[in-house]
């Protein structure tokens, strides 16, 4: 049903400014995303960068400027009709029912790419059935893919923190999308949990050549998977480039990374 | 949060669905005979339950009858309501509102314009079963056009909220004499199908008379029936995902594809619909609609039934209705037997009033008690015998 | 013109009564985010003791006892019930109430009866003339008790660490536990300041010139149900807004049902859910209600 | 004399047994570190001393926790912070429609004596330590980020002058910055006498704050020692610090070896 | 099939008396469906017990017919579904009801009454809606007649005068609107206009009320609510200094209200019109039931509700007494013995006339006015009479 795969326009951030009661949480940002490709956003904690992600999609609504995925523009689009566009993000605080099953929570993401609305589905049209057992199929693949085929069904609630924050990312990668926004997707995790996760993100961004947007505090995983970085401060991005010309930047050291290396 | 959640949730996961959930499949083929017994005794549970069902018509009495009719008018309203308030967590306390559109509503399409008490009263006179349809259809409506709130409030306001369509509807019941007939209400044009009429002529078959109470008794299963089923379908499908998701966090749902506003409308709707047809059922069951009786006692009658019964779920409503419908039924007809209770008039405490002790102790244990409501009790006498697996 | 002056400083003086039936509503709400359905039993228990006491040990100490019961009441529906739901749903607990208000409510209109019961205040019928306007010496006193049982709640409220515990633990019991918050504490002390209230507003809902306590006089406090959401659930400045709205409303649509009868007689009950589903329709928080926030 | 003294402690969520015989000792004065991985029961753990299982529907199944000699058991939450123990917990739980200000007072409520002096001599050294709740203090604490968000916790749990600080994984989410300057402010809370008992994913960093370490791992103290001992031990060294010997291709082990097609329907 | 038909037509049983449903050869069954938890409470509980204490009575005299009467008693709480199950739960099994309290549930069922039921409802509700049916028999005069009496008292004292705006304030629902046709009617020929007030039965204070009639420049007040309502109303109107006479419908008074801040009020100048004596009266009906009723239940209240439960009663008795002695105590029997009472006079100061279900018993009204000094509250100001509005007046149903 969905159209032909066609790789992912860019993302382009223009100039967007997010005012609270008394604060500019983003002033002015500018950054693009190219297709296919990871892009970090770093920048220390209250820097906007969730603020960021919540204009992306659609959750907040920018005072100024403009978000263009493709010829679309996205500021002041609800979020699902963001997410009819194929951008799906993940939360840095989770946000799932914790009694749903992680099977039933995955079928929500791909709320968007099924059909079956009330009538479909309270006649049980064999339409719909079809459709469920085809989508579940996907669920377990997606399941599979980030480890969690195991515990499909296990209500989320149930689940170790870690566990979950994957249950998030599999959500999202439920929905197909062509952009995806990570906030924060290793926090609380183990050194080797962080490692296993940050391989399925380069492994999505290997199979399904999407764009990722990847807001994160371990360095060592925005190093390894970004081709891009954007530094916000204070709302205002401070600087950009590629990982290695981000590191070296002083403005970046002085504000976010501190003096000492923090791979220690 | 809430341990009422999880039968909207995962209750009723042994199911016959064509895909069981892949989740339960290491699970499921592990216990795949102890499932397909279980699903064995289940189907023949239920042609049982339906065969005796079927029969009752032949064995009892008008009052036992219109006791069982009211309780399927009343499980098919809180279905909806369930739908609404328990797996969407919209609480709504004006769901009388939405019977009395749909008993009214039938009243007028299916009426003739008549005078009566002094004012005449607009009826349509059309084919009773297309009024029925179209008093369903009706409270859709009516549902639609409280959208602006049902689809932006949630909680304590969306519950207040809808008690003002309470009392703006007894208002209008009072007071719209031409088309509710004021306090004396209106008389019910009986249903009519294929030629049958469902009203008091007697009809005698296999030697027991059949009046309206036996008639329509077949009609209120089949709706009950389908209700049931279609709400089923929707709360395990596609549509009931969204609607948990919006009730445990609606901006997750909303980055999720799901649109937020119109779908707390479209459920809201959908509630009043089986609202409405609840009211169509009451209204052929009364034979005549009165104002009264959708007052805010009936709403909060149904959030006690979806709460007795347990939340979210199908089988709970049913449960929950028959249960308040009963209840009363049963302590009047038995008040002489029962211990405590007297009748009327002899300084005890009354049927009526055991009745509302009871089911007031029952909305408070039920939550306390039984998690899943009454109809949790099943499940929690399968996972009792069925080990859970642990999760390492 | 003095119809209208008489018609609103009767709204008025109802008004202040139901903010303080409302203003119990919204405490509990504050300390535990339950909506308190069984507010209507609190009142008539209060007024009821009241009622029967009066005779014997003088109005006066009969209100006290009243209001301690109507307290006790409340304390011991957070204590024997409520608190066993910690951590539910907040429409759950809502139904639960509801559960609590029937049991109640049966049980104190079968010990009513059918009596028609004074209070035994003071006042008596007795009323005080301001030029055109007469007004009922109850009416006064209802004004400025409320006023008075308002302000010192909202001082209470601003500068103590109680309002602050409340406040915590009604967002997030367990961290405020961890703050060492006393959350039986916080939460009966909720309910018990909700049932006082609403046992001096039964006092005032049940003396002249209404000729006293019955068991129907619960229904009035539906009225406190539009108050508390017009202005705002969590806002006690709000049940104070909200109530005199609904008072005021409630009078005038009485007062002018004459010229009215376009949306039909008797409209004074409706008006104030009317207007309150105006409110919401531009503010769904209500008036000074805070707007759920949402941060993700 | 330890402060706290945890023994052979057991904790059950129902069917779900998340602890198992687990001893730990926390000795005045020192910074305590408890590593582990997800699900391991670090939380738990916390949640055990400072007597809010019931929240989770939890329970104590067997063993004593002790804090200076005194037992903890059967105590309620608001008696265990009076004792002087008080807990940030995970995910940091700030009071997110209250003011910073009001979040800051809802954290000097446990105290026993309400010496008003007092508070304000704690609040100005909250304030000296976080500079950016002052800043803030009029601000509703659930628009701040996270990483304030982490401070405000911090901060408030500091307003009652605990004697031990329990800390559930302070540095979750914050920029390596921020991290590093929560890490001093720990160093520097330990260092006016608080004892610390920090429960940290951070292996790092926390092996670099703490005197001592115990790993859990489902359930049960599979490692304990000092700090430094520990940090070159080589499990911990693979599990937590994500070092690995060999310089080989990294042991992607999950994810490796799946691969996600592109969904065509 | 249990419910197979067998033929449960009507029999003959001993004494050549004809009989069926509720009828035995020992027991006449009648059923009362009433409300004892809801909001008629008040009335449904002096009604009940009155007639309770009817049937003691009329045992202890030997029954009727040879056979004892035995009254079941449904309490429906004025719920509409309670009092249609609790109809239906007696119907197969009782003659017919002595009591039916709520005129909309009654109008629920008349299709049923009157089309294969066919047994004698006698509601406790005086709404000209009721009449048509010869199965349903209200026992008085209807709350138009009733208003128009108290209306045609007014002038007859020359408390008003053509010309006059008079202020009426009505129930919603059909005891008031009733009552406004009444009074719509008797204003009609008398010159008045009528000033509406609609309130409802929540409504318990008439402060609003008042003030809006006060500034209409009303000369007289008709109130048609219930007795607290009636107490706001005269107690407000009083306290503020204004002087009208206020007149109300039989429900519109309890005898608890004398107790109330309103007590002094009510005494002072207000009217109630009734279709029968008072319990306080001295005549000998009142007298011997007040005694009566004393005795039987010691801690109970004396008010009207206890003479219409009483009167209602007395009648199915006479009523019953007709049909034996025309041997046919069948449902059908009943509904002839009542047709045939033309002149029934039960002791309450007025006579009944039963011969056309469309019509009123009576015409006519008592007007009494409450007093604390006497036993019920209340004393007669003027003997039954039919004002000159009533003639010719035909309740339009
Ligand atoms: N809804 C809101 N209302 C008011 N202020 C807000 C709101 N949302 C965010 N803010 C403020 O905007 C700033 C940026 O917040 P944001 O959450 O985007 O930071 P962040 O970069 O994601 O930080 P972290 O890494 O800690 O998550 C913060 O100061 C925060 O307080
Ligand atoms: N409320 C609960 N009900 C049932 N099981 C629970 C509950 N809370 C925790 N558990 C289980 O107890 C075990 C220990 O959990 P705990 O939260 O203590 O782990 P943790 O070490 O803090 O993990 P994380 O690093 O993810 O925070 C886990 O298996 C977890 O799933
Ligand atoms: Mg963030
Ligand atoms: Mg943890």
């Amino acid at each position: 049903m969905s159209a032909p795969w066609s790789p992912p326009p860019p993302l382009t951030v223009t100039d967007v400014t997010v005012r609270f009661a008394g604060l500019t949480a983003l002033d002015r940002v500018s950054f693009t995303v190219d297709p296919g490709s990871v892009h970090a956003v770093i920048g220390p904690n209250g820097a906007g960068k969730s603020t960021c992600f919540n204009v992306l999609s659609g959750v907040y609504r920018a005072s100024g400027g403009s978000v263009r995925f493709g010829a679309g523009e996205l500021t002041g689009l609800a979020p699902h009709a963001v997410a009819s566009l194929g951008i799906a993000r993940t939360f840095q605080n989770l946000a799932l029912s914790p009694h749903t099953t992680v099977a039933e929570s995955l079928l929500l993401g791909r709320h968007r790419l099924m059909r079956s609305g009330f009538l479909a589905a309270g006649l049980r049209l064999p339409a719909a059935a079809r459709e469920d057992r085809l989508h579940r199929e996907r669920v377990r693949e997606i399941a599979e893919f980030v480890g969690l085929e195991g515990d499909l069904g296990a209500p989320t609630g149930s689940l170790p923190y870690g566990k979950q924050k994957l249950v998030e990312l599999a959500r999202a990668l439920c929905m197909e999308p062509r952009l995806l926004l990570l906030d924060e997707p290793v926090a609380g995790m183990t050194a080797d949990e962080r490692q296993r996760t940050a391989a399925v993100i380069a492994g999505v961004r290997d199979g399904l050549g999407i764009s990722i947007v990847l807001v994160e505090h371990d360095m060592g995983v925005v190093m390894r998977l970004a081709d891009a970085v954007t530094v916000l401060d204070f709302g205002r991005r401070i600087g950009g480039g590629t990982p290695a010309q981000v590191q070296n930047d002083p403005a970046v050291v002085r504000a976010y990374l501190g003096e000492e290396d923090p791979a220690a | 949060m809430s341990d009422t959640r999880s039968p909207a949730d995962h209750a009723e996961s042994p199911s016959p669905s064509p895909s069981p959930s892949p989740g339960r499949a290491p699970v499921a083929t592990a216990t795949a005979g102890n499932l397909r017994r279980r699903l064995g005794a289940r189907s023949v549970w239920a042609a049982a339950a339906g065969l005796v069902l079927l029969a009752l018509p032949f064995y009892l009495d008008r009052f036992w009858l219109q006791a069982g009719l009211f309780a399927m008018a009343a499980a098919i309203g809180a279905i909806g309501l369930n739908l609404l308030t328990g797996a969407t967590g919209q609480l709504s306390m004006g769901h009388a509102f939405f019977l009395a559109v749909g008993a009214y509503g039938y009243c007028a399409l299916a009426g003739d314009g008549s005078t009566a008490g002094g004012h005449t009263l607009v009826g349509l006179g059309l084919p009773s079963w297309l009024a029925a349809i179209l008093a369903v259809a009706l409270a859709g409506v009516a549902g639609g056009l409280f959208s602006p709130i049902a689809g932006r409030l949630r909680g304590a306001y969306l519950g207040i909220a809808t008690l003002a369509l309470i009392f703006i509807g007894q208002h209008v019941l009072f007071n719209a004499t031409s088309v509710t007939g004021g306090f004396n209400g209106r008389a019910v044009e009986p249903l009519s199908l294929f030629g049958f009429d469902f009203d008091d002529t007697e009809t005698v078959i296999a030697a027991v008379p059949f009046q309206s109470a036996e008639k329509l008794w077949y009609v209120s299963l089949a709706a009950l029936l389908c209700g049931a089923l279609f709400a089923r379908g929707v709360l395990r499908g596609r549509p009931g995902r969204a609607m948990n998701a919006l009730r445990d966090h609606s901006i997750a749902a909303g980055v999720m594809g799901v649109p937020v506003a119109r779908y707390r409308a479209s459920v809201f709707v959908l509630s009043s619909m089986y609202a409405g047809l609840a009211g169509v059922l009451l209204a052929l069951i009364f034979q005549r609609t009165v104002p009264d009786y959708f007052g805010m006692v009936l709403s909060l009658e149904y959030l006690a039934m979806i709460v007795i019964g347990g939340l979210g779920t199908v089988a709970g409503a049913v449960v929950g209705a028959a249960f308040v419908s009963l209840l009363p039924q049963l302590l009047t007809r038995y008040s002489d037997a029962l211990p405590l209770v007297s009748a009327p008039g002899t300084g005890g405490v009354s049927p009526g009033e055991v009745s509302r002790y009871l089911y007031g102790a029952a909305v408070v244990a039920a939550v306390l008690f039984l998690p899943g409501g009454l109809a949790g009790i099943t499940r929690i006498v399968r996972t009792r015998t069925t080990p859970t697996k642990e999760r390492t | 013109m003095s119809t209208f002056l008489e018609l609103l400083l009767g709204g008025i003086s109802m008004g202040s009564v139901y903010a303080l039936i409302a203003l119990g509503f919204v405490i509990i709400f504050k300390a535990t985010e339950v909506v308190n359905f069984a507010h209507a039993s609190l009142l008539l228990a209060g007024g009821y003791v009241t009622a029967t006491l009066h005779e014997e040990i003088g109005f006066w100490a009969a209100l006290l006892v009243g209001t301690l019961a109507a307290a006790s009441v409340g304390a011991a529906i957070e204590f024997l019930v409520m608190r066993r739901y910690r951590g539910q749903d907040q429409s759950v607990l809502a139904i639960v109430t509801i559960g609590v208000d029937i049991l109640l409510i049966t049980d104190l209109t079968r010990r009513i009866g059918t009596d028609v019961l004074p209070l035994g205040d003071p006042w008596g019928d007795r009323v005080v003339h301001f030029g055109p306007v007469t007004l009922a010496q109850t009416r006064i006193a209802a004004i400025l008790a409320a006023g008075l049982l308002i302000t010192v709640f909202l001082l209470v409220f601003r500068h103590t660490s109680w309002g602050v515990a409340m406040r915590a633990a009604a967002e997030k019991p367990e961290t405020a536990a961890l703050m060492g918050v006393r959350l039986g504490r916080v939460s009966i002390a909720a309910w018990a300041v909700a049932g006082a209230l609403a046992a001096v507003a039964a006092l005032f809902l049940t003396v002249f010139p209404t000729p006293g306590l019955e068991r129907a006089t619960s229904l009035a406090a539906l009225k406190a149900f539009p108050a508390a959401i017009l202005g705002g659930l969590d806002s006690t400045t709000g049940a104070l807004a909200g109530g005199l709205i609904v008072g005021v409303t409630e009078a005038l649509a009485t007062g002018y049902q004459g010229q009215l009868t376009f949306l039909g007689r008797g409209i004074g009950d409706l008006a104030p859910y009317l207007v309150m589903v105006g409110v919401l329709l531009i503010r769904p928080a209500g008036l000074f209600g805070t707007k759920e926030l949402a941060r993700v | 004399m330890a402060s706290l003294q945890v023994h052979a402690l057991s904790v059950g969520y129902g069917p779900v047994r998340a602890l198992r015989s687990v001893s730990l000792e926390v000795p005045a004065g020192a910074v305590v570190v408890v590593l582990g991985g997800n699900g391991a029961g670090k939380s738990t753990l916390l949640r055990a001393v400072s007597r809010t299982l019931a929240f989770h529907r939890g329970a104590v199944t067997g063993g004593t926790i002790s804090f200076d000699g005194r037992p903890l058991d059967g105590l309620g939450p608001d008696r265990v912070v009076a004792a002087g123990v008080v807990q940030v917990p995970e995910g940091r739980q700030v009071f997110t429609r209250m003011t910073v200000a009001d979040n800051l007072r809802a954290g000097a409520l446990g105290r026993r004596t309400a010496a008003r002096a007092d508070a304000a001599r704690s609040l100005a050294r909250v304030h000296e330590l976080f500079p950016v709740l002052a800043q803030r203090a009029r601000q509703r604490a659930g628009l701040l980020s996270g990483g304030e968000q982490q401070m405000l916790a911090l901060g408030r749990a500091l307003m009652s002058r605990p004697r031990l600080l329990l800390l559930d994984e302070p540095t979750l989410g914050l920029a390596p910055k921020m991290a590093a300057t929560i890490a001093e402010t720990i160093t520097e809370i330990n260092a006016s006498g608080t004892s610390v008992l920090l429960v940290e994913q951070n292996a790092a960093l926390a092996l670099r704050l703490s005197s001592h370490a115990y790993v859990l791992e489902v359930g049960e103290v599979t490692l304990d020692g000092p700090a430094a001992e520990l940090a070159a031990s080589d499990e911990v060294r693979r599990r937590y610090l994500g070092i690995t010997d060999e310089a080989g291709p990294a042991p992607a082990s999950a994810g490796a070896g799946r691969e996600l097609r592109r969904w065509t329907a | 099939s249990g419910k197979a038909k067998t033929d449960d037509g009507d029999k003959t049983a001993a004494g050549g008396v004809k009989t069926g449903a509720g009828v035995s050869d020992k027991v006449i069954r009648l059923g009362a469906l009433t409300d004892m938890t809801g909001v008629y409470a008040s009335l449904g509980k002096s009604v009940t017990q009155a007639q309770q204490l009817w049937a003691k009575q009329t045992n202890a005299a030997g029954g009727i017919c040879g056979r004892t009467i035995e009254l079941t008693v449904r309490d429906h709480g004025y719920d509409p579904q309670k009092a249609l199950a609790a109809y239906t739960e007696l119907e197969p099994s009782v003659l017919g009801y002595t009591q039916f309290i709520g005129s909309p549930f009654v109008a629920a069922v008349k299709q049923r009454i009157d089309g294969q039921d066919k047994g004698l409802v006698i509601p406790q509700a005086w709404s000209a809606s009721l009449l048509g049916s010869p199965y349903i028999r209200t026992v008085g005069a209807t709350y138009d007649i009733e208003t128009i009496n108290a209306i045609g008292f007014l002038l007859d004292e020359k408390r008003i005068a053509s010309g006059d705006k008079i202020g009426h304030v009505y129930f919603e629902g059909d005891y008031g609107e009733n009552a406004l046709a009444g009074a719509k009617h008797a204003a009609s020929k008398a010159g008045l206009t009528i000033v509406e007030q609609k309130i409802k039965p929540t409504d318990n204070d008439m402060t609003a009320q008042v003030a809006a009639l006060k500034q209409a420049g009303v000369k007289a007040l008709v109130i048609s609510a219930g007795p607290r309502q009636a107490a706001s109303l005269v107690g407000v109107a009083a306290a503020g200094g204004w002087n009208v006479p206020i007149v109300g419908n039989n429900s519109a008074f309890s005898p608890q209200l004398l107790a109330t801040p309103a007590g002094a009020a009510l005494q002072k100048d207000y009217y109630v019109a009734s279709s029968a004596l008072p319990i306080g009266s001295t005549e000998a009906g009142p007298a011997a039931l007040a005694a009566a009723y004393k005795a039987e239940y010691p801690d109970a209240g004396l008010d009207n509700g206890v003479v219409a439960g009483f009167t209602a009663g007395s009648l199915f008795g006479e009523v019953l007494k007709k049909a034996c002695t025309d041997k046919d105590l069948t449902r059908e029997g009943i509904r002839k013995a009542l047709l045939s009472l033309k002149a029934y006079d039960n002791g309450f100061g007025i006579t009944h006339d039963f011969s056309d279900p469309k019509a009123p018993s009576t015409r006519e009204s008592v007007i009494m006015k409450p007093d604390a000094a006497v036993p019920g509250g209340m004393k007669v100001v003027k003997e039954a009479a039919a004002a000159a509005a009533t003639t010719g007046f035909s309740s339009a149903s």
